[in-house]
């Protein structure tokens, strides 16, 4: 009763911004959420449930840990612009960057059975576009709705 | 997010319920690090309730799946749906899984 | 190798802003992050645990549901202060506000079997200070590190 | 957080892993109505694991605790650390509950 309508179409488009705490265990919560944001603009499908959450959780864990060291008094922040067409997320960190030209391939063979270095290549293929700053503490990620290239799929 | 342990003839199977990822993971590798110490060799993962794993959920499997084959047993995975396929075949890891459409193909022959 | 120094003692003050999403996901991680910000403070006991996180989980959900209806456009704001002596946060819903001064005693017998009404009640009986501002969509709590006062328990 | 289930001498456990706050106290209540509506009448809450309990929490064993009791049955809890016993004193929920500080305690007799 005292609850907003949210039955109706969201508008055009939505923009806002997070700031999170340095917190791995605030990952999920907040993937969660900005998931349920994209299902109102009729993001479904792997898109959402695959590209968009598993690279927002890998973005903003590196964020967290390896541009804030996981410093508690370092936040993330998380600017969202969202329409029916694209989301278009920038995360930014207080950390001082990295070069993100120079990251391995995880998938030749010598680097199959590493535990780690899969992060950066799971959001440069799952997102449709990924552009770093020059210092390397600031991305911004690009998914539209429509898988409209790579990833050639069963249908 | 969840695991849930049990034996089917001398198979640990670990059920994760949720997110595998950074947050948690380390959860999941002690509880099967432990039963490998307490002897135990034959190990299966089921997807079925899971959401999404991140690199650092794959980055736990690969390294229990070393651990486990340096003592001479084996990690096998089940129960993927189509997202945590596409995953492992993104990252090629399909190449280095044991990987069965369902729990009991996995404790087929096990 | 590449983590910050986190052994040395904090600084005497700490003092930082976290901007929520209005989602209940979020409030376990949030917790969980300003409990461990706490516990760096020598906060400890169960005037962490009780006091502090239940407290806390409590004036998050009344934002984010009441204040802001669940409404995903609307944030909650959360600002921290936090020494050795106490920590204070101040919390600012999107809303309209309420009156915190007309809430029923949810212990009184007629009230006992009630499924709500709880939550203010706890968060004044957990919480040293509590203090709306008038339009009730803004909350300032206190809660000392040092059991000062009330709760007369066995120690 | 997670329930895990299961069923002693025609009592139904629950065993409530981490919070249960508002994020999740559904899946609770889901969880014992389901049982409650499949005919089980006796519940055992058990909080060992459990790490706090918030308002909507405590709301959600009220109406279970009514519901239960509106078909006949009776559900007991057991197992409330120092804190949640604190809680359940502090709003007075202690006088409606039958708290068992062991769960061979809350079963005997049940
Ligand atoms: N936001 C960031 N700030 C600083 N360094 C980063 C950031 N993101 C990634 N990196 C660096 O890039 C490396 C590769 O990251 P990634 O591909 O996610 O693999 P992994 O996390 O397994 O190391 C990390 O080890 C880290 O050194
Ligand atoms: N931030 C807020 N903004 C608006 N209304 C609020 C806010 N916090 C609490 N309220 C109001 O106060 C009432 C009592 O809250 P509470 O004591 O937490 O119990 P309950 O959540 O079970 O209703 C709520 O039902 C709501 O109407």
């Amino acid at each position: 009763m005292a609850k907003p309508d949210i039955g109706g179409a969201p508008p055009e488009q939505s923009v806002f911004v997070l700031e999170l705490p340095s917190d791995p265990r605030v990952i999920e919560g907040a993937v969660g959420y900005l998931s349920d944001r994209l299902r109102a603009y009729d993001f479904d499908g792997s898109r959402l449930t695959l590209n968009f959450r598993v690279g927002m959780a890998e973005v903003l864990a590196n964020a967290m840990i390896y541009g804030n060291g996981s410093d508690p008094d370092k936040r993330v922040r998380v600017e969202v612009e969202l329409s029916r067409d694209a989301v278009s997320v920038q995360v930014q960190d207080e950390g001082t960057g990295f070069d993100p030209g120079h990251v391995p391939d995880p998938t030749l063979p010598e680097n199959l059975d590493l535990c780690g270095g899969r992060g950066i290549f799971l959001i440069r293929t799952l997102m449709d576009e990924v552009r770093y700053n020059d210092a390397g503490n600031c991305v911004r990620l690009v998914l539209r709705r429509d898988e409209s290239r790579r990833r050639a799929s069963g249908e | 997010m969840s695991f849930h342990t049990s034996k089917n003839n001398g198979v640990v199977v670990v059920d994760v319920d949720g997110q595998l990822i950074v947050g948690n993971r380390q959860e999941l590798k002690q509880k099967v690090l432990d039963e490998l110490e307490g002897g135990e060799r034959k190990f299966l993962i089921d997807f079925s309730n899971t959401g999404y794993i991140d690199s650092s959920g794959l980055g736990v499997l690969v390294s229990l799946s070393k651990k486990i084959r340096e003592q001479g047993g084996e990690l096998r995975l089940a129960n993927l749906n189509e997202d945590l396929r596409t995953l492992f075949e993104l990252t090629k890891l399909d190449t280095l899984f044991n990987i069965a459409d369902t729990r009991e193909a996995a404790l087929t022959g096990f």
